[in-house]
């Protein structure tokens, strides 16, 4: 997996997941997402555009990310996925939890 | 030389395919870093020589990495020395998955579910779930050790 | 929205590959019309991943189905209850093949040189010779009923 | 395995092997030039262009009907192989029993 981060525009930061999001990495994302909000980062988009598949650990890392952001008062959505990765929000009931936007432009531009 | 003039064609005895089971083996450390590799490896065994669809490489790819996951810090404790051993059945139709690790198992009868609003939000506890509603059938071996996962390979 | 401004990229922990060894398995029949197919499908497990050269290929291909036909021919007397086993290890670089028939074996250190102007035009006499000379290594078990050869992966 | 059998305006018996030429098929071959030794054929070229590969049966066979061949006054030529197929042919010394030319047009026209 590797993990990028851009700051947009309007401040939105854009974390990309390349590859898989499972066990054996997902707490790079979480040090990576702690660290922006330590920065004063409060938008968050996870741009899975690239992103293989996602485990349960992966999913849990998403849950745990969503509520530290929530608690500083910011925002956390979801865009770029696949039919499949979708399917795994809705299955676990997910969705109800994360803004899942469509693609990356479409999300940032309703953010 | 002429055109030449097509006499006949024969074709050799062309065998009903006997599909015969393949089995492909593999062993494993208890290390959440190979995971990734073990997967994408052991789907290269499970399709070859076949397209199959989209989804089904995904379910395939979810449920082993689970199952993997949890032979390795539930079973093994996350204790390299101990080793996870993946076993794929392949027939024509469909692939079994066997993962065996050196736990003393767990209660498989027990089930959660993770979508219940009360513990929507907790970190963990989905792996099960997830591998239950992926895969065609699921069976455990008495002790708890071993799971085995029925997909489809097209 | 502007032009995102790229802060930093990050990637997770890659393990050096352990490489295991993934062992492929699979029972045949003893019929000669079998062999073919097996080949095929042994070859899309040896090679799975791989773009190997068209000469390694090759060898793997003349190679497994001489082992194959001695086996069903001379092994089990080409009686179709008597089952061949066949089994890959794949390493990073080496694939050993393992042939297995029910049979009695054979001396397997007599050999016999087919290229002799005497023995040019026999029919038979050349599978062992050829299995020699494609692979990187032969070997067999004491009573001769197990075939064991080596070659390159890539 | 196909096997597909033609003659040339000059009279030579083409036949074409298609796939493996192994112990489960080589019998189809024997079966077919002796049938055309039967029917006076006396050139024969064994066409391996789309020939995937030989087994030691099928070597076997190629001299077995070599050797026929020859009995009834007649003579039989290898084309097409490519560089494996011809390496089998080196390793057993058969080149020295068989005429082995380039391509099928090549030898067709050096008969
Ligand atoms: N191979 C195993 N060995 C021992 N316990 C296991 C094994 N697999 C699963 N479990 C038990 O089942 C529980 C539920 O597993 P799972 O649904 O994958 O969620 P999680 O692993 O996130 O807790 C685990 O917490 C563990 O107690
Ligand atoms: N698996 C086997 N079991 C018993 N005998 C075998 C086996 N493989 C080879 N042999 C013996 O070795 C001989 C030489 O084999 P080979 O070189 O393949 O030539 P061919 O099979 O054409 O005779 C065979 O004729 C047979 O007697």
């Amino acid at each position: 997996m590797a993990l990028s981060v851009a700051t947009s525009g309007s401040g939105i930061t854009i974390v990309r997941v390349e590859g898989q999001l499972i066990v054996g990495n997902r707490q790079e994302l979480k040090a990576l997402v702690t660290e922006s909000l330590d920065r004063g980062g409060r938008k968050f988009l996870i741009d899975c555009t690239d992103t293989g598949y996602i485990d349960s650990s992966g999913l849990g890392a998403l849950v745990t990310i969503a509520k530290k952001v929530r608690e500083h008062g910011g925002e956390i959505r979801l865009a770029g996925l696949n039919e499949d990765l979708r399917s795994l929000f809705t299955l676990t009931k997910l969705d109800s939890l994360f803004e899942i936007g469509e693609t990356v432009e479409q999300t940032l531009a309703d953010f | 030389m002429t055109a030449p003039l097509r006499l006949c064609v024969r074709r050799g005895p062309e065998k009903e395919a006997a599909s015969p089971t393949i089995r492909v083996a593999l062993t494993l450390p208890s290390d959440i870093d190979v995971i990734e590799e073990t997967v994408e490896l052991l789907a290269l065994h499970a399709f070859a020589g076949r397209i199959p669809a989209q989804r089904t490489r995904f379910r395939f790819r979810v449920t082993l990495a689970e199952a993997l996951a949890n032979a390795i810090q539930c079973g093994n404790g996350g204790d390299p020395d101990q080793p996870v051993h993946v076993e794929l059945h392949l027939t024509e139709e469909t692939i079994r998955v066997q993962v065996t690790d050196r736990g003393t198992g767990f209660d498989t009868d027990h089930t959660t579910d993770p979508t219940d609003p009360d513990t929507l939000e907790y970190p963990c506890g989905r792996g099960l779930f997830i591998i239950r509603h992926l895969t065609d059938h699921v069976e455990f071996n008495d002790q708890g050790n071993t799971i085995w996962m029925t997909l489809p390979r097209s």
